[in-house]
C-alpha cells in the first residue's frame, strides 16, 4: 500500500544520507552522538509543530499561525510562572494548562475554518496577526527569563534520562503518539480520508467539519506542547523568538513528503524534513560555509529536493497508466 | 434572480469608503492635506505588490518570493547607479534582475510542475541569499537626485509620480486580465487547468507570463520603493510579503484560484492603508494596528459567509 | 403494511433557478431490482442524493424507509438504516488502501478515538471482494487501480456493509463487459438474499437484463412506474423523451474521398506501438476496442497532451509537428475527451468563456483585446444550432446536464473549425434523445468537410454511426472493419485478444478479463 | 529578520515593566490635556522589544519631568519602509521634534527632509542618520571606541594574545552592529595579529535561542576556540548559555553587548565574561531632554550636564553629542543595575 509513499519518504531520506556522508567526511564532530544530541534537541520545537502540520497539510490545508500561537501560549507560561509556587505540581499544572490554552487558540481557527468556510490561510493568516499583535502588546517585546521560573521547572528542563535529554523524549512522544493516531484510530483514517477525496468522505459519514477542527484543535494542543518545550530549551521566554518560524516548520513538512494538495503525508516522513534541515543548519557552520552564501545553499537545496520529488512523482505516475502492450508476432 | 445586489467589490468599495469617512470625522488630521499626501506616497509601492500578488493567486498559485524579488530589483538597479550608469539603464537592469527572477520561478512551476506554495518558499530564501552574498548584507544608497523624483516627485504639480505609475500599472493589469487572451486564459487555467490543457491552450507559457508579470510588478515596486527610501537593503518590503496576500484575499480573490478582481484588491489595499495611517495618527500601540488587519480580514470573510448563506436562503424562499 | 421497504412520495427540490424535481415519486420492494431511468438532467441523481440525504428536499415530501418516517438529513443517516449509495462519480478515497476504502464509514458513528483493527477490516474488505470474484491486494492504494477495479471496489464496500438498499448510479460506464457480468451475477445474490437494488443507467439493453421495476422520470417529473412485464423498449424510450425514437443502423457506406489524415508508425512506451491509419473525406472512422486498449492514449497523444515516442502525423497534405495541444489546435486538430467534467470544461466558468477558449487569440479586435460582443454572438450561435438547454450564454457550465455539458464541448470544438475531430466516448453516460443528436451532429460535421474519428466502447453507437471501424486491442491496431459487413461478433473477435501476454503478472488495467460486449 | 541597535536580551523585572506601563498610560492621558505642550516624538527601529522598550521609559520620564508631549512611536518590525510611514504620519500630526533611530539611515532621508519643510526639528538617536541633514545627533557612545573596546575586553578575559575566536552578529544588515564589529576587527588586526576570527560574522537572528545553537556548532567545529564575540543584547547570552552547558567557562571567553539585568546569571559563572553596554533608559531621557533643548531653539555644550543623564560631550561639529563612555558590567557590579 505504502510503495509510493514510501518512495516519496525516500528521496527525502536519500538527500538526508547523501549530505550526511557529505558533512561527515568534512567534520569530525558531525557524526558524533553529543552532536546529534544538540540537533535533536535543538529542533524539537520545529519537529513538533512539524508534526502538527503534518496533520493540516495531509487535509490540504495550512497554518501559518503556528508559531504566532505556540509564542502567545509561551508568554501564558512566563506570566504563570510568577504565580506557581516551586514545586513539582507546578511542572505537572503547566502540562495540563499550556496544551489546553493552546487547543482553545487553534479551535478558534478550526471554527473559522470549518464552520464559517473561510480558506485556512486566510484565517491563519488572520490570526497570526491577532495573536501576535496582541502578544507584542501585552508584553512589550520583554523577555521573562529563569529568575522568575520556578526552580521545578528548571529542574524539569535539566533532566537527563539514559544521557538523553528529556525534550528529545517529548519530541518521540509526540511523534509516535501522533502516528499511533493516524495509523489507528479512526479520527486519523478520516484525517487521511478527507484529505484524500473531501466529497467522499462526506458521503461515507465522516464528519468533515469535525475533522477539520480535530486538526487544528490538535495543531493548536501541540503548538502548547511546543511552547513548553521552547520555554524549558531557552529557559527564558522571548516574545519575537519565533518570529517567522511557521514557513521553516511548513518547508520541513512538505521537504517530507506531505503533499500540500492533500491525502498524502506520513509522520517519518516529516521526521525526515525536520532532520534535512536541521542537519543543513547545523552542517553549515561544520562545513564552514561562507556566511553570506549559507542561504543561497539552503534555498538552492530546498529547491532542488521539491523539484527532485516532483519529478520523481510524475515518473511513478507516468509509470500508473501503463498498457501491457502487445509484442510484434 | 437578478435584482439589484452589489458585487462583492463594491461592497468592499463602500467598506472603504465608510472607514474613510469615519477616520475623517473622528481622527484629527486624517483629513489634512498632509496626511492625505503621504497616504497618496505610501498606497503605490504596496498596491503593485499586491496587485502581483493577486495575479498569481488568481491562477491558484502564490508567491512568497515576491518582495525578495523586489528587493533584489532594487540591488540591481542601485548597483548600476552606484557604479556611474544613469537611471534609465539602472532602471533596466533592475527590471531584468526582476524578470530573471520571475522567469527561475515561472520555470519550476510551470516546466518541473512543483506547486508554486513550495517553489517560492525556496526561492525566497534563495533570493534572500543572493542579495546577502552581494551586498554582504549592507545597504546601497546614494542615488542621483533625479531617480529620487519618482518615487518622492508630483505629477503636475499635485498628483504623486508614483501613483500616477500606480494608476497606469492598475489600468494595464485590468486591461491585462479582462481583455486580453491571456487572463482569459489565466482564470480558465485557475479554475481548472486540465480542461485549459485539453483546450489547446499552453499552460505552462500562460504560468510563465504570470509569474513573469507578477516580478515586473515587483519591479517596478521596487523603484519606487529604492527611490523613494534613496537605499536598498535585503529585506526592502519585506513586511508587504503576507499583507499582500491578505489584500488579495481580502479583496475577494479565490485563494484556490479562479477568480479575483483588480479593483477588490485595490479597495483592500485602500482599507489597510486607511487602517494603518488612522490608528496611527490615534496614536494606537503599532501591535494593535496588526490585530485591527487581522480582524477586520476575518470578520469581512465572516461577513460575507453569513451574507452568501443569508442570499441563498432568499433565494430557495423566492423560488 | 405494505410490501415497500422505500416509499418517496411528492418529492420536490429546488436549486437556485431550477427545479430539479418536481412532485416525484420512488417505490421500492423489498428484494427487487429497481430501475431508475430518464433522459439527462431528468433528475435521477438529484433524486437519489436527496434518498441519501446529500440533498434536503424541500417541504411537503413523504420519504418513509422500511415503513416509517426514514429522518434523515445527512449521510451518515442513510448509511446507519442500511442505505449504500454507489455514486454516479463514485466516491474513494485514492489515498487509502482497498481494504481501508471498503470498510471505511463502517464506523462513522463510533467515537474519533476508537482504535483501528487492521485484522478484522481485512477480514470482512476480502470477503467482500471474494463475493466479486475479485483478486486485489488489500493493501494496495486504490489510485493504482484501474477504474474498473475502482468502481469494484466502490460495489464490494457496500456489500460489505450489509445494506437493505443499495442504490448504483450508472454503475456500468465504465465497466468492461466481464465485469458487467460480473455485476449482473452479484445482483442477482443480493436480490435471492432480499436486497433491494436501485439501478440507474442509460443502457436499456442492460435495465431488461437485470430490473423487475421501471420508474420514469422526465424534467424533474414522475412519469410512471411499470413491472418489466408490462413494457418494452420502445415505449420506454418514449416515456422518457416523450417521443418514439429510431435507433437506426448506417445502411449507407458514405462516399469516400480523398485521404485527409494519416497516422504513420506512432510508438509510445507502454501505451500504443505500430499504430497506422487513415481517414479519408467524408467518413466516420470508429475506434474501438476493449476498456484499457489504448485508444484514449493515442488521441491524447495525435492532439499532442501526451507526446508520442515516434511516429509522424500528416493532415491535408502536410506533415505535422505536434508537441503540445496548442500545437495541435493550430493545426486544425480537436480532441472531445472522455472525461468530460474534469478535461473537457472549466465548470465554475460561464458557457461563453468556455466555448471561445480554443479560439479566443481570434476574438481580439484592433486593440488586441477580447471582442466581448463577436464573443456572445458566436456562442448564442452555436448554443442555438446546438440547441444548448438553458440557453444562457454566461451560465456556469456546472449549472448543466451531463448531456448539455458534452453540446458545449463540442460547440467550443466546432468554433475553432477544426480539419480534425476526435471525440472520445462522445454519449458516456448521454440519454438517448441527446445521444442520437450527437450523432446526427457528427454526420453533419462530416459533410461540412471535418474529419471525424470516434473513439467508442458502444458497440451499437460503433455499428450504428461509422463507416468504418479500427479495432484496438492491447495497444495495437487489431484489425479494421467496413462498418456494413461489420456486426457485434466480428469486433469483439479482434477485441479479444487470445494470445496471453507473456509477461504474466497482472497489469493494472482491466483488460484481462474478457467476455461478450452487451 | 530585526536588527535592533543593541536592543537588549533582557529581561525587565516584572515591577519594572508594570512601570513601564503604568507611565504610557499617564503619558497619554497628558497628551489629552494639554495641547499648547511641546511634542517631541521618539522613532525607535522597532517598538516591543526590551531594549526600544527601556529607552521608551527614559523617554517617558523625561516627559513628565521636563514638561513636554512624549510620542514614542514605531514599526513592529525593523523594516526601513514600516519606519518611514510611522515618520509619515508624525509628521501629518505636526510635532515639534522628530529624534529617530533610523532601519536605514539612507531611507530616511527623504521623509526626514520632508519633515524639516515642514519646520519640524529633526535628530536621530541610538543609530546615526545622514549627517547633513539633522539638526542633532544622539550617540550613546562613538561606535569606533565601543568596539574597540569590547574587542580589548575580550582579549583581556582570554588572557592571551594569540588563538581563535568567533564573531556573532544580530544581523547581517544591521548598520550599527556592521560598524562596532568592523571597529572590534581593526582593533585585532592593529594590536593582536596573532588572533584569528574563524569565520565570516555568524547572524543570530536577534534570537538568544539561535545564538546558542550557532554557538554549540562552533564550539564542535573549532574545538580551540579560546573566544566569542557577541554583538547585539540576545547574542551573548545565547553565546553564553552554551558555554555554561558545555562547561567550558575556562577555555572560552564570552564578552558582549547586553543588558546587565540578563547577564547575571552567565556573569555569576563566568560563562559571561564581560557585558559591554550604556544604559538605554538614560539614551531615551537624554533624547527627549535634547529634543525639548533643539525645539526651544538652544544647542548643548560640550561638557553640559544634563540632569538625569551626567555630563555629555559634544564633538567638534557642533551637534554631535555623545552621552557617556562605553560601561561595563561584569560579576561583581552587574546586580547594581536595574535594566
Ligand atoms: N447543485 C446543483 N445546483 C443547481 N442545479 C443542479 C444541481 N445539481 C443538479 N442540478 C440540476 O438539476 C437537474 C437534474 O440533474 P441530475 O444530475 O439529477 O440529472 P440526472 O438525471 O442524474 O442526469 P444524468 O443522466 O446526466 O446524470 C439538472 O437540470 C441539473 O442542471
Ligand atoms: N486516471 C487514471 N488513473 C489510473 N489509471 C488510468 C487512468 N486512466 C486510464 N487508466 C488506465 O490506463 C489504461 C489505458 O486506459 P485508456 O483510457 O487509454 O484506454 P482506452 O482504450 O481509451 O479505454 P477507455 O477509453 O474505454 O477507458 C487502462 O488500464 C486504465 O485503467
Ligand atoms: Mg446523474
Ligand atoms: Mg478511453
Amino acid at each position: 500500500m505504502k510503495a509510493l509513499l514510501k518512495q516519496k519518504e525516500f528521496s527525502v531520506l536519500a538527500i538526508v544520507i547523501i549530505i550526511c556522508v557529505i558533512l561527515s567526511f568534512v567534520s569530525p564532530v558531525f557524526l558524533t552522538v553529543g552532536n546529534w544530541m544538540d540537533i535533536l534537541e535543538g529542533n524539537t520545537v520545529i519537529g513538533i509543530l512539524a508534526i502538527g502540520m503534518t496533520l493540516i497539510i495531509i487535509t490540504s490545508d495550512i497554518d501559518v499561525s503556528v508559531a504566532a500561537l505556540t509564542t502567545a501560549v509561551a508568554v501564558s507560561i512566563g506570566f504563570m510562572f510568577q504565580y506557581l509556587p516551586d514545586s513539582w505540581f507546578s511542572v505537572v499544572l503547566i502540562f495540563l494548562i499550556a496544551p489546553l490554552i493552546g487547543m482553545l487558540l487553534g479551535a478558534f481557527n478550526g471554527i473559522l475554518v470549518s464552520k464559517i468556510q473561510i480558506p485556512a490561510i486566510v484565517v491563519t493568516l488572520g490570526t497570526l496577526n491577532i495573536f501576535s499583535g496582541l502578544v507584542l502588546y501585552f508584553t512589550n517585546g520583554n523577555y521573562i527569563n529563569s529568575t522568575q521560573f520556578p526552580q521545578s521547572f528548571m529542574a524539569f528542563s535539566n533532566i537527563e534520562i539514559l544521557g538523553i535529554p528529556i525534550l528529545i523524549y517529548l519530541f518521540a512522544l509526540v511523534a509516535v503518539s501522533t502516528w499511533f493516531i493516524l495509523k489507528y484510530t479512526l479520527i486519523g483514517r478520516s484525517v487521511l480520508a478527507i484529505g484524500g477525496n473531501a466529497q467522499s468522505s462526506t458521503r461515507v459519514g465522516i464528519n468533515f467539519k469535525k475533522v477539520k477542527m480535530f486538526v487544528f484543535t490538535y495543531m493548536g494542543f501541540l503548538g502548547g506542547v511546543a511552547a513548553i518545550a521552547q520555554t524549558s530549551y531557552t529557559t527564558a521566554v522571548d516574545p519575537n523568538g519565533l518570529m517567522g518560524l511557521e514557513l521553516t516548520v511548513i518547508a520541513a513538512v512538505v521537504l517530507g513528503g506531505a503533499n500540500i494538495h492533500g491525502g498524502r503525508g506520513s509522520i517519518p516522513g516529516t521526521l525526515l524534513g525536520v532532520l534535512l534541515l536541521a542537519i543543513m543548519q547545523n552542517g553549515m557552520i561544520l562545513a564552514r560555509i561562507d556566511t553570506f552564501w549559507q542561504n543561497v545553499v539552503t534555498g538552492a537545496i530546498i529547491v532542488i529536493a521539491v523539484s527532485y520529488d516532483e519529478i520523481n512523482h510524475r515518473r511513478n505516475q507516468a509509470k500508473l497508466a501503463n498498457i501491457d502492450v502487445k509484442e510484434a508476432s | 434572480m437578478t435584482n439589484i445586489k452589489l458585487s462583492k467589490e463594491s461592497v468592499l468599495g463602500l467598506i472603504a469608503l465608510a472607514i474613510f469617512v469615519g477616520l475623517s470625522l473622528f481622527t484629527p488630521g486624517f483629513l489634512s492635506s498632509g496626511n492625505i499626501n503621504s497616504m497618496m506616497f505610501q498606497l503605490p509601492e504596496f498596491g503593485l505588490i499586491a496587485l502581483g500578488m493577486m495575479v498569481v493567486i488568481i491562477t491558484g498559485g502564490i508567491d512568497l518570493s515576491i518582495t525578495y524579488i523586489a528587493a533584489f530589483s532594487g540591488v540591481g538597479a542601485a548597483l548600476m547607479m552606484t557604479n556611474g550608469f544613469g537611471i534609465f539603464p539602472a532602471i533596466i537592469v533592475g527590471i531584468i534582475f526582476a524578470l530573471a527572477c520571475g522567469a527561475f520561478n515561472g520555470v519550476v512551476v510551470s516546466k518541473i510542475g512543483v506547486p508554486p506554495i513550495l517553489v517560492t518558499l525556496g526561492t525566497m530564501v534563495l533570493f534572500e541569499g543572493v542579495i546577502l552574498a552581494i551586498t554582504n548584507g549592507n545597504a546601497i544608497s546614494g542615488f542621483p537626485d533625479a531617480y529620487s523624483l519618482i518615487g518622492n516627485g508630483y505629477y503636475l504639480g499635485i498628483v504623486p509620480f508614483s501613483l500616477v505609475i500606480f494608476f497606469v500599472f492598475t489600468i494595464i493589469t485590468g486591461l491585462l486580465l479582462n481583455k486580453s487572451t491571456w487572463g482569459r486564459r489565466v482564470y480558465m487555467y485557475g479554475s481548472n487547468d486540465l480542461a485549459t490543457l485539453f483546450s489547446g491552450v499552453k499552460n505552462s507559457k500562460v504560468l510563465m507570463k504570470v509569474y513573469l508579470y507578477a516580478s515586473l510588478l515587483a519591479a517596478v515596486s521596487a523603484i519606487i520603493m529604492t527611490s523613494r527610501y534613496n537605499s536598498v537593503k535585503v529585506d526592502l518590503g519585506s513586511s508587504y510579503l503576507l499583507q499582500s496576500v491578505a489584500a488579495a484575499v481580502l479583496g475577494g480573490t479565490n485563494i484556490h484560484g479562479g477568480y479575483g478582481k483588480v479593483m477588490g484588491t485595490i479597495y483592500a489595499v485602500l482599507i489597510f492603508q486607511f487602517i494603518r495611517n488612522g490608528l496611527n495618527l490615534m496614536g494606537v500601540h503599532s501591535s494593535l494596528v496588526d490585530v485591527v488587519i487581522g480582524a477586520i480580514l476575518i470578520a469581512v470573510l465572516t461577513l460575507n459567509f453569513f451574507s452568501d448563506k443569508l442570499s441563498r436562503q432568499k433565494a430557495k424562499a423566492a423560488s | 403494511m405494505s410490501d415497500y421497504i422505500l416509499e418517496m412520495e411528492h418529492i420536490s427540490k429546488t436549486f437556485p433557478g431550477v427545479k430539479a424535481l418536481d412532485n416525484v415519486e420512488l417505490k421500492v420492494k423489498q428484494g427487487e431490482v429497481h430501475a431508475l431511468i430518464g433522459e439527462n438532467g431528468a433528475g435521477k441523481s438529484t433524486l437519489i442524493k436527496v434518498l441519501a440525504g446529500v440533498h434536503e428536499a424541500d417541504e411537503g415530501g413523504r420519504y418513509l424507509f422500511e415503513g416509517i418516517d426514514a429522518d434523515i438529513h445527512r449521510p451518515l443517516d442513510a448509511t446507519l438504516k442500511g442505505i449504500s449509495i454507489i455514486y454516479q462519480d463514485l466516491s474513494l478515497f485514492p489515498n487509502l488502501s482497498v481494504a481501508e476504502n471498503i470498510y471505511i464509514g463502517r464506523d462513522s458513528n463510533k467515537k474519533p478515538w476508537t482504535k483501528i483493527n487492521w485484522k478484522s477490516m481485512k477480514e470482512l474488505a476480502g470477503k467482500a471482494l471474494d463475493e466479486l470474484e475479485m483478486d486485489i491486494d488489500l493493501n494496495k492504494r486504490v489510485e493504482l487501480l484501474s477504474i474498473a477495479q475502482q468502481q469494484m471496489i466502490e460495489i464490494a464496500r457496500a456489500l460489505a456493509f450489509d445494506s437493505k438498499l443499495i442504490v448504483m448510479d450508472e454503475p456500468t460506464s465504465s465497466l468492461s463487459s466481464g465485469e458487467v457480468e460480473k455485476l449482473y451475477r452479484v445482483i442477482d445474490k443480493l436480490k435471492e438474499r432480499g436486497i433491494s437494488v436501485i439501478f440507474i443507467s442509460h443502457k436499456l439493453k442492460e435495465l431488461f437484463r437485470v430490473s423487475d421495476r421501471f420508474t420514469v422520470l422526465r424534467d424533474g417529473q414522475f412519469v410512471g412506474s411499470y413491472d418489466v412485464e408490462e413494457i418494452d423498449e420502445q415505449q420506454l424510450i418514449k416515456r422518457m423523451v416523450g417521443r418514439e425514437v429510431v435507433y437506426e443502423n448506417n445502411t449507407q457506406k458514405a462516399a469516400v474521398g480523398e485521404k485527409v489524415f494519416e497516422v504513420k508508425n506512432f510508438s509510445k512506451e507502454g501505451n500504443f506501438k505500430d499504430i497506422n491509419l487513415s481517414l479519408y473525406e467524408g467518413e466516420i472512422l470508429a475506434v474501438t476496442g476493449l476498456v484499457g486498449s489504448g485508444r484514449t492514449e493515442l488521441a491524447q497523444s495525435i492532439f499532442g497532451v501526451n507526446k508520442a515516442d515516434e511516429g509522424t502525423l500528416w493532415l491535408n497534405g502536410k506533415d505535422l509537428k505536434i508537441n503540445s495541444s496548442e500545437d495541435a489546435v493550430k493545426q486544425g486538430i480537436a480532441y472531445v475527451p472522455e472525461a468530460r467534467q474534469t478535461q473537457g470544461l472549466v465548470l465554475e466558468q460561464s458557457i461563453v468563456n468556455n466555448m471561445t477558449l480554443p479560439v479566443i487569440d481570434a476574438l481580439r479586435n484592433k486593440l488586441k483585446l477580447i471582442d466581448r460582443k463577436v464573443e456572445k454572438e458566436l456562442t448564442e450561435q452555436y448554443i442555438k444550432s446546438l440547441d444548448v438547454r438553458p440557453s444562457m450564454p454566461d451560465l456556469a457550465a456546472d449549472k448543466l446536464s451531463g448531456g448539455n455539458q458534452q453540446k458545449v464541448v463540442i460547440g467550443k470544438w466546432l468554433s475553432a473549425q477544426p480539419k480534425l475531430l476526435i471525440i472520445d466516448e462522445p454519449t458516456n453516460g448521454i440519454d438517448i434523445g441527446a445521444k442520437t443528436e450527437i450523432h446526427k451532429l457528427l454526420r453533419r460535421m462530416v459533410k461540412e468537410g471535418i474529419g471525424v474519428i470516434m473513439i467508442s466502447s458502444e458497440l451499437p453507437e460503433v455499428l450504428s454511426v461509422s463507416d468504418r471501424i479500427l479495432v484496438m486491442s492491447r495497444g495495437r491496431i487489431a484489425g479494421e472493419l467496413n462498418t456494413l459487413e461489420a456486426d457485434q461478433e466480428k469486433v469483439m473477435n479482434l477485441a479479444l485478444d487470445t494470445e496471453e501476454p507473456e509477461d504474466k503478472r497482472q497489469p493494472e488495467g482491466a483488460e484481462s478479463t474478457v467476455h461478450q460486449e452487451v | 529578520v530585526s536588527e535592533e541597535s543593541a536592543g537588549s536580551g533582557g529581561d525587565e523585572e516584572a515591577d519594572g515593566a508594570e512601570e513601564t506601563d503604568n507611565t504610557s498610560e499617564e503619558g497619554n492621558t497628558e497628551e489629552a490635556e494639554s495641547d499648547d505642550e511641546l511634542e517631541i516624538a521618539v522613532v525607535p527601529k522597532l517598538v516591543g522589544i526590551p531594549y526600544f522598550n527601556a529607552s521608551e521609559t527614559g523617554a517617558e520620564q523625561a516627559g513628565e519631568d521636563l514638561g513636554v508631549n512624549v510620542e514614542y512611536t514605531g514599526p513592529t518590525e525593523a523594516d526601513a519602509a514600516a519606519q518611514v510611514k510611522v515618520i509619515e504620519d508624525l509628521i501629518s500630526q505636526d510635532v515639534d521634534a522628530i529624534a529617530v533611530a533610523p532601519n536605514d539611515p539612507a531611507s530616511v532621508e527623504p521623509v526626514l527632509k520632508k519633515a524639516k519643510e515642514n519646520d519640524i526639528h529633526v535628530m536621530d538617536w541610538d543609530t546615526p542618520a545622514d549627517k547633513e541633514l539633522v539638526d542633532l545627533s544622539v550617540k550613546q557612545v562613538d561606535d569606533e571606541e565601543f568596539g574597540r573596546h569590547m574587542a580589548e575586553k575580550l582579549v583581556e578575559a582570554m588572557g592571551t594574545e594569540e588563538g581563535e575566536i568567533a564573531i556573532l552578529t544580530g544581523g547581517l544588515s544591521a548598520a550599527n552592529l556592521n560598524s562596532w564589529i568592523d571597529a572590534a576587527q581593526s582593533e585585532l588586526d592593529e594590536n593582536y595579529p596573532d588572533i584569528e576570527i574563524v569565520s565570516d560574522k555568524i547572524p543570530t537572528d536577534e534570537k538568544q535561542q539561535v545564538a546558542y545553537q550557532k554557538t554549540l556548532d562552533l564550539l564542535k567545529s573549532y574545538p580551540d576556540l579560546k573566544g566569542v564575540l557577541a554583538v547585539s543584547t540576545p547574542a551573548p547570552l545565547g553565546a553564553a548559555q552554551a558555554v555554561q552547558e558545555k562547561g567550558l567557562q575556562d577555555e572560552v571567553s564570552v564578552v558582549g553587548s547586553a543588558l546587565p539585568t540578563d547577564s547575571e546569571p552567565f556573569l555569576e559563572d563566568g560563562s559571561l565574561d564581560t557585558a559591554v553596554l550604556w544604559n538605554p533608559e538614560q539614551l531615551g531621557y537624554l533624547t527627549v531632554a535634547l529634543g525639548k533643548m533643539l525645539a526651544e531653539g538652544e544647542m548643548p555644550e560640550d561638557g553640559q550636564e544634563i540632569e538625569g543623564v551626567g555630563e555629555i560631550t559634544v564633538e567638534d561639529d557642533g551637534k554631535t553629542v555623545i552621552m557617556a563612555p562605553p560601561q561595563d558590567y561584569t560579576k561583581e557590579n552587574a546586580s547594581e543595575f536595574d535594566f
